[in-house]
């Protein structure tokens, strides 16, 4: 790929010479704020230069931030994409240019993968696909039908569609789990309660909410609790993330399930631009280790959770 | 028009009226749109007063997100978080940072005489990046049920959040028709050189009106906030001021300034959150969610029109000729 | 925020009363005009302006006293400044369009879907256009004949546009079409490394073109007049309802125009592209000197408008260092600093 | 009557407005090559008849031909495309555009498709120079004094090739001078064989200029008469309805008042003295005594209402000292002055005066509850007192205090806007032009009002393009001319030709060129202590 002949040219660089420029998404949730603390901490401790910069939320500004940086002549560009789709552009300068690309925590479309070395980060659908097979086993003996609400993220926001998609696949083996409801709490807590007050009103019996990430999970359990409702027992509550907060309510017993999608991408992103640089070779698309967590793994897990 | 809503909900959702009691308080869909309107009425409140000079405030939603960012942080830090004393202590701090915000937006515009669009986009994108440097991007959960208390409490079986927007509303109204603030804030917006020429001191107003729309703006800050207990500066408030803004002008204020209407922008805040509502309660799919709010939105416009109006309200030949008249006299 | 305008210090007419030739003086003064009027002033200030923040940052940063840099602040913004250019007719009358980014978006994904569905660009784009010029009209027509104000009108075609993104498709889809991706790839060389892309070049046109009706056309007068007092236009008997009406037009086709640059510059529909992007356009055309209240005002003003913002973010990236939040705070501050600056000149020279 | 069909023909016009009957069944014509007189009290109805002709407002009953086809235009553009050009009430200009476009905006000579712009201008000149105004057309028009844009206003309307053209008190703040310009091209056009339509509330310019009257009262129809079979008392009877004592009394009032003793004069109220602004008016000395009503007379563009902005403390001086009952104070602001009970009444009343949107009572009481500052509300039942006592006063119609100002009639807007400064009950009255577009009853009354408030102690520096009012009124005489003061004198007797004389004095070869000067018509000879007329104008 277009990276490996960038490195052998230029030949190992010592580490404190390498610019590495890196275009993160935003800070729209806590999720990412880990996130790029991490990857930012991770350089630092490498000794390595990174050059940062948040696209609010606009593709058109991460374009603008890979075209800069190719302008800056760094030796390496990691990114996370907005969107999938309408990379090849601007990818196709950095290979022009010979600037090595790493995607960071999502995937582009683009058929041709010569121009990007690796893909490092989450399968959202596989973490819908996990968080699915939850609630499969946790109704397996269903009699009656189970009455699922689901609180999606941002319309059209990729990890929105994949979760949903991935937990459908799974739960449509058992025809007792319906998703009575489904609506967008826009990855917000506030958007979340809103939603679920919302649906306690029109549904009078849900079994079960399914939350694109905690916040929304969060924000459903306010709702639940002021509707005079248990969370995690009259309610059950299975959310995607893993941070802080939301591993909290798992240990209190107020969230019931989580899968986690891990925003410490720093230290393998890290290794990634190194093995480049001696002028090895990385997988083309690296999937972090995730796990998910139970109540029990979760009072354990607390106590050394960094975000 | 707040009425067809309702009916739609009716329709789709028997339940939607009953309100009920539980654990002591009332409990209901009406409930939930008043409790959730009322951060978006409040700002709507201090927006009226703004538009009403020929001025528009984009700022809000930022200083919203600071002041709950603000409130936030101070209630974490405190030794005990639980206190009534750290939590008035804590609003307090954020309601006077906003005053300052809002003074600061009213130098801009009645001091520097930039245009209150621009005026307030700065603050509007240097704001949130100030409540996310509070909060360092992270959402600050507190445990504290007196702060709590404010967002999604309860007193005398009334959402504290409601009670909050109703007292400031009758503050404003009084404080605005009482005296002779609203006709001055008016004659101001409508014609300035000839408000000038009669001895208004408009630059005092100015400051005033912004000042006290970054005042509500604040209040709505800490609504939201208490309402998760959590600060979260990217989303809190984001996109407010849009709605805020609408509730005004669907309430009958002209963006052209001049004669405003609190008593519209109650409904107009009332009806976008109705919007909202509904299309939780009738579970409308996401995606369509948008193209019906573009559809209310433009019937209610179309439906408060003065030509639809005299169309509904006769079949008098010499009925378009009043247009004419109107647009003549205006 | 109010547009009253004061007197030029000189007295029209008054001297040229004294000396035998008011030709001359008239000439004389009318250059003179031309500098301290309210008029061109603040055009002129943000040129200078413009020009003094990227010496700034050629002194602060390494390579970006480039060509290159300055020319790509058209290829990013080629769409901006297509919007921009519609805003600004809008602006001028006294209205205003927040549609405009969701229409982008909307734009992007027809075209997206049906180049997916195999139509050719050469039916999908001139659809586009059409389409969103008739969207346009619809926003005109509401707003004139049931006189309902820009703001609402415009805010509901803007839920429409965006929704009918979702209608389309949720997720984002990614033009392979040759053309398109022919277009989007292309680099037109301007010498010494620089170049440029076909979107700057169409951008540059609509510009032009936009000059030539704004200042040549009794439409483009009338759109001035609108913005002076639409009152006296009517009594003056000018076609103000055709003309307030077009205004949305032109500014629905820009959009659909900026639309199609968008998905040149991408390569992809994308229900969530561009939001907020009607702010940045009505930013550029307000920081360009025109009154938000109509009447005063320059499309050149809201092309320089666009490249400050598009200059301000240039300087964000070869910053470099900056964490989100101080990114925002900076825009921020550059923001400010640059209005405080228009602003004290312009009063100064007045 | 002539024997020829009328060109407009309107039978039975009726109008009304949410409350207000404006027209009812109005009868009117007009003749080809006739200068024909719309007559009427303020709010009798003439602005709308006018505009319901040129299609501004709808009727709602009745019927207009003209030529010989009914019309019944959507807008003012089918008028115009139709033949009829109109100069509106308040000048309807383009504050933002320069005063070339506001003359050819929608006519623009093009060349292939895009306006050619020297074109342009050339005929805007030619069209100025027509009224011998000598401007800059690529000026901006919001640059320019009332007077100014009102020319530029009939000089677009001139520029249409029409068959009717339709002159709505298009004299209103205009002089000697210009409506001597204006008449000479009315006349022209008269030849011509343009039927014109003249409304004025100068009855010496209607009998000047008009051939036929048609008189309205309270939107009825009175009569129509040719001008010289009509006396003017029976005309102003006709039009007010009421018999001329009133304004006897006044005339008498005023005299005693004009030879007034010295004692009233003594206290110095105001002190100004070198008081100018750069490029506006050179430094003047105006002394102004308690009770002394000073006449500030110039032509157009003379700097008197620049003079009257600096003491009302709208403009700052940038040079000079006011002193007020000898001690020095600053008038920055128009607060200031106001605190100081100076109070300066605009010229232009819709853009620096009237709050349109606002009731009539809101406007009255604007300027003291302004003073007051907000936190001290004036009463309801105060407020309501005041407003009911200034539209008695004054005779505001409709006479509803909650009724919105920019409904009100030209005139009725100029009483609202001299009401919001009485209320404040200044110590000194700054009016330029304060009787702009009132009718003769009204006018009699407001200059009633001011000899007495004079009489009572009140300052007055009063501006007026009525050379006659002026004299009639002030005790003395201040005449401007090129931005200058140029005399100052006691108004004992003073006829109007000297005033006329020491006004346009060498200024002939400047202002305006010999043969206009000779042109200008100085009206039939000053008023006679007796004649009634003498308030009429
Ligand atoms: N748009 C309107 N709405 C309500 N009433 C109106 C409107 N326009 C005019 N009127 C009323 O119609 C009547 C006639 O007004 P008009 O302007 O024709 O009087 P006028 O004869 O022109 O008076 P003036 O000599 O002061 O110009 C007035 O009583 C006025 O209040
Ligand atoms: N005839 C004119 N030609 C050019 N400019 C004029 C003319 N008349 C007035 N102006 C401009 O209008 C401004 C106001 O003049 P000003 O009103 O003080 O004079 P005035 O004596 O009050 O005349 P008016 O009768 O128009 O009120 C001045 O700055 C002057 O330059
Ligand atoms: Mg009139
Ligand atoms: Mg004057």
């Amino acid at each position: 790929a277009g990276g490996d002949a960038a490195s052998e040219s230029s030949g190992p660089k010592a580490l404190d010479e390498l610019v590495v420029g890196f275009a993160q998404v935003g800070a729209e949730s806590g999720w990412r704020t880990a996130n790029t603390k991490d990857i930012q901490a991770s350089f630092e401790d490498a000794g390595i230069e990174l050059k940062f910069s948040d696209a609010q939320q606009k593709q058109e500004n991460q374009i603008k931030a890979i075209r800069s940086y190719i302008q800056q002549g760094v030796d390496y560009i990691a990114f996370s994409p907005v969107v999938e789709t309408g990379w090849d552009a601007v990818l196709n300068e950095a290979k022009a240019a010979g600037i090595p690309v790493v995607l960071t925590d999502r995937a582009v479309d683009s058929k041709d993968t010569s121009l990007y070395v690796s893909f490092l980060g989450s399968d959202f659908i596989e973490e819908g696909k996990k968080a699915g097979q939850w609630v499969l086993d946790e109704y397996a003996d269903a009699t009656e039908p189970v009455n699922i609400v689901q609180l999606e993220g941002t319309t059209g926001a990729a990890p929105a569609i994949d979760r949903a998609e991935g937990f459908a696949d799974v739960i449509s083996e058992n025809e007792n789990l319906q998703v009575i409801a489904s609506q967008t709490g826009d990855f917000t807590r506030a958007g979340g309660k809103q939603v679920m007050e919302a649906m306690l009103k029109a549904n009078p019996d849900i079994d079960l909410v399914y939350a694109h990430n905690d916040d929304m999970g969060l924000g459903a359990i306010e709702a639940i609790e002021a509707a005079g409702l248990v969370p995690g027992q009259d309610i059950k509550i299975v959310t995607v993330d893993a941070v802080h907060d939301g591993m909290q309510a798992l240990a209190d017993g107020k969230i019931n399930f989580i899968v986690e999608c891990s925003p410490l991408l720093g230290k393998q992103l890290v290794d990634i631009i190194t093995t480049l640089n001696e002028g090895g070779t990385v997988e083309p698309r690296i999937i972090t280790e995730e796990t998910t967590f139970t109540q029990e793994q979760a009072i354990e897990a607390l106590p050394d959770r960094q975000y | 028009m707040l009425f067809v809503l309702f009916v739609v909900n009716l329709i789709a959702f028997p339940g939607f009226f009953s309100i009920t009691i539980k654990d002591g308080h009332l409990f209901g869909s009406l409930i939930d749109i008043l409790r959730n309107g009322a951060p978006t009425l409040i700002i709507a409140v201090g927006m009226t007063l703004v538009i009403a000079t020929r001025g528009i405030d984009l700022s809000v939603g930022a200083v919203a997100a600071i002041s709950g960012a603000v409130a936030c942080a101070i209630i974490l830090g405190s030794p005990n978080p639980g206190s009534p004393a750290t939590v008035a202590v804590a609003v307090l701090v954020a309601i006077g940072i906003s005053l300052v915000l809002g003074v600061w937006n009213g130098f801009l515009v009645a001091v520097l005489g930039i245009q209150p669009i621009i005026a307030t986009l700065i603050l509007m994108t240097a704001g949130r990046g100030v409540a996310m440097l509070i909060t360092e991007g992270q959402i600050l959960t507190v445990n504290s049920p007196p702060f709590k208390m404010l967002g999604s409490g309860f007193w005398l079986g009334l959402p504290v959040a409601v009670i909050i927007a109703a007292v400031l509303f009758a503050a404003a109204a009084l404080l605005t028709r009482r005296t002779a603030l609203g006709m001055l804030i008016e004659s101001v917006g409508i014609n300035p050189e000839a408000s000038r020429q009669a001895g208004v001191r408009a630059r005092g107003l100015l400051f005033g009106v912004y000042t006290f729309c970054a005042f509500c703006a604040a209040i709505a800050g800490v609504i939201l906030t208490a309402n998760t207990a959590a600060a979260d500066a990217n989303n809190t408030g984001l996109f407010i001021e849009l709605d805020a803004i609408l509730a005004v002008v669907i309430g009958g204020t002209s963006l052209a300034g001049g004669r405003y209407s609190l008593a519209g922008t109650l409904v107009g805040a009332l009806v976008i959150q109705t919007l909202v509502t509904t299309v939780y309660t009738v579970g409308i799919p996401p995606i369509a969610t948008m193209v019906f709010k573009a559809a209310v939105v433009t019937i209610v416009c179309i439906l408060q029109s003065p030509r639809t109006n005299q169309a509904l309200g006769s079949f008098r030949r010499s009925l378009a000729v009043r247009a004419g008249k109107g647009a003549a006299a205006s | 925020m109010t547009a009253t305008l004061e007197p030029t210090s000189v007295a029209p007419g008054g001297p040229d009363r004294q000396d035998g030739k008011p030709a001359v003086a008239a000439r004389l003064r009318s250059a003179l005009r031309v500098l301290i009027s309210p008029k061109y002033g603040p055009v002129l200030i943000t040129l200078a302006l413009f020009v003094l923040l990227f010496i700034v940052g050629g002194v602060r940063y390494t390579n970006f006293f480039s060509a290159q840099v300055l020319l790509n602040l058209f290829v990013d913004n080629a769409y901006l400044i297509v919007l921009a250019v519609g805003m600004t007719f809008v602006i001028l009358t006294g209205g205003i369009d927040l549609s405009v980014g969701a229409v982008v978006a909307l734009s992007g994904m027809i075209a997206a879907s049906l180049l997916q569905a195999g139509w050719g660009p050469e039916v999908v784009i001139p659809l586009i256009l059409v389409l969103t010029s008739v969207l346009g009209l619809l926003v005109g027509l509401m707003i004139h004949v049931f006189d309902v104000q820009p703001f609402i009108a415009t805010l509901a075609a803007m839920f429409l546009a965006r929704g009918l993104c979702y209608v389309i498709s949720q997720s984002s889809i990614s033009i392979t079409d040759p053309t398109f991706v022919q277009l989007a790839v292309t680099r037109i060389p301007l010498g010494g490394g620089a170049s440029i892309t076909p979107s700057v070049i169409i951008a540059v046109v609509v510009v032009a073109i936009a000059v030539w009706v704004l200042h040549r056309t009794r439409f483009g007068r009338t759109v001035y007049a609108l913005g002076g007092s639409e009152q006296s236009g009517m009594l003056m008997g000018l076609p103000v309802a055709r003309t307030k009406v077009l205004v949305y037009v032109v500014s629905g086709f820009c959009s659909g125009l900026a639309g199609v640059l968008f998905t040149f510059y991408t390569l992809s529909g994308y229900p969530l592209t561009a939001i907020g992007t009607e702010l940045d356009a009505i930013a550029a055309v307000v920081i360009g000197g025109t009154l938000l209240t109509g009447g005063y005002g320059f499309v050149l003003g809201s092309v320089l408008g666009v490249l400050v913002l598009g200059l301000i973010q240039t300087i964000i990236s070869f910053e470099g260092t900056l964490s989100s939040w101080w990114t925002k705070i900076f825009i921020g501050a550059l923001l400010l600093v640059f209005i405080i600056l228009q602003r004290v000149l312009t009063t100064r020279r007045r | 009557m002539t024997d020829t069909a009328p060109v407009v023909e309107m039978r039975g016009i009726s109008i009304e407005f949410p409350g207000v009957k404006a027209l009812d069944g109005v009868d009117f014509r007009m003749f080809a090559g006739e200068v024909h007189s719309l007559m009427g009290e303020n709010g009798a109805g003439k602005s709308t008849l006018i505009k319901a002709l040129t299609g501004v407002y709808g009727i709602d009953g009745g019927t207009i031909v003209l030529g010989s086809e009914e019309v019944s235009f959507s807008g003012p553009a089918q008028a115009q495309a139709a033949g009829i050009s109109t100069v509106y009430q308040e000048v309807n200009l383009l504050p933002n555009l320069s005063v070339a476009e506001n003359i050819m905006l929608g006519r623009e000579p093009r060349r292939f498709g895009s306006i050619d712009w020297r074109a342009t201008r050339r005929r805007a000149a030619e069209l100025l120079a027509g009224l011998n105004l000598e401007i800059d057309p690529t000026s901006l028009l919001g640059d320019h004094s009332l007077a100014v844009q009102q020319l530029v206003a009939i000089a677009r309307a001139m520029d249409i090739n029409a068959r009717v053209l339709i002159l709505d008190e298009p004299t209103s703040s205009l002089d000697a001078d210009e409506v001597a310009e204006l008449f000479r091209v009315i006349r022209s056009l008269k030849e011509q064989g343009v039927a014109i339509l003249f409304v004025s509330h100068f009855l010496d310019q209607v009998y000047e200029i008009a051939d036929r009257l048609t008189v309205l009262r309270n939107g009825r129809l009175v009569g129509e008469y040719r001008t010289e079979e009509i006396l003017r008392i029976d005309l102003v009877q006709k039009m007010i309805g009421k018999e001329l004592a009133s304004l006897d009394d006044l005339e008498k009032r005023s005299r005693a008042v004009v030879e007034g003793d010295e004692d009233a004069r003594a206290a110095r109220f105001l002190d100004a003295e070198g008081i100018g602004r750069k490029g506006k008016v050179q430094p003047v000395d105006l002394p102004i005594a308690e009770g002394e009503v000073v006449g500030l007379a110039g032509l157009l563009g003379s700097g008197r209402t620049e003079v009257a902005r600096l003491i009302g403390g709208i403009d700052r001086p940038d040079s000079g000292s006011i002193e007020l009952r000898g001690d020095g104070v600053k008038l920055r602001t128009p607060r200031q002055a106001i605190a100081h009970r100076i109070a300066y009444s605009s010229e232009n009343r819709r853009d620096e005066g009237i709050v349109g949107d606002l009731s009539v009572r809101d406007n009255i009481v604007l300027a003291l509850q302004a003073d007051r500052g907000w936190f001290r509300p004036i009463p309801k039942k105060r407020q309501e007192e005041l407003a009911q006592s200034y539209i008695q006063a004054l005779n505001i119609r409709p006479a509803d205090p909650n009724a919105l100002v920019r409904n009100l009639s030209g005139g009725n807007q100029q009483k609202v806007l001299l009401a919001r400064w009485l209320a404040i009950a200044p110590r000194l009255l700054i009016l330029d032009e304060p009787t702009r577009g009132i009718d003769i009853g009204a006018k009699a009354e407001i200059q009633k009002l001011v000899v007495n408030l004079a009489e009572n102690g009140m300052s007055v520096l009063f501006i007026s393009a009525e050379l006659e009012e002026v004299l009639r009124l002030s005790h003395r005489v201040a005449v401007m001319r090129d931005r200058r003061m140029v005399a100052d004198l006691v108004n004992d007797g003073l006829g109007v030709e000297e005033l006329m004389a020491l006004i346009a004095e060498g200024s002939g070869d400047e202002d305006n060129p010999g043969e206009a000067a000779s042109a200008s018509p100085t009206p039939p000879a000053g008023p006679a202590p007796a004649d009634p007329e003498g308030a009429l104008r």
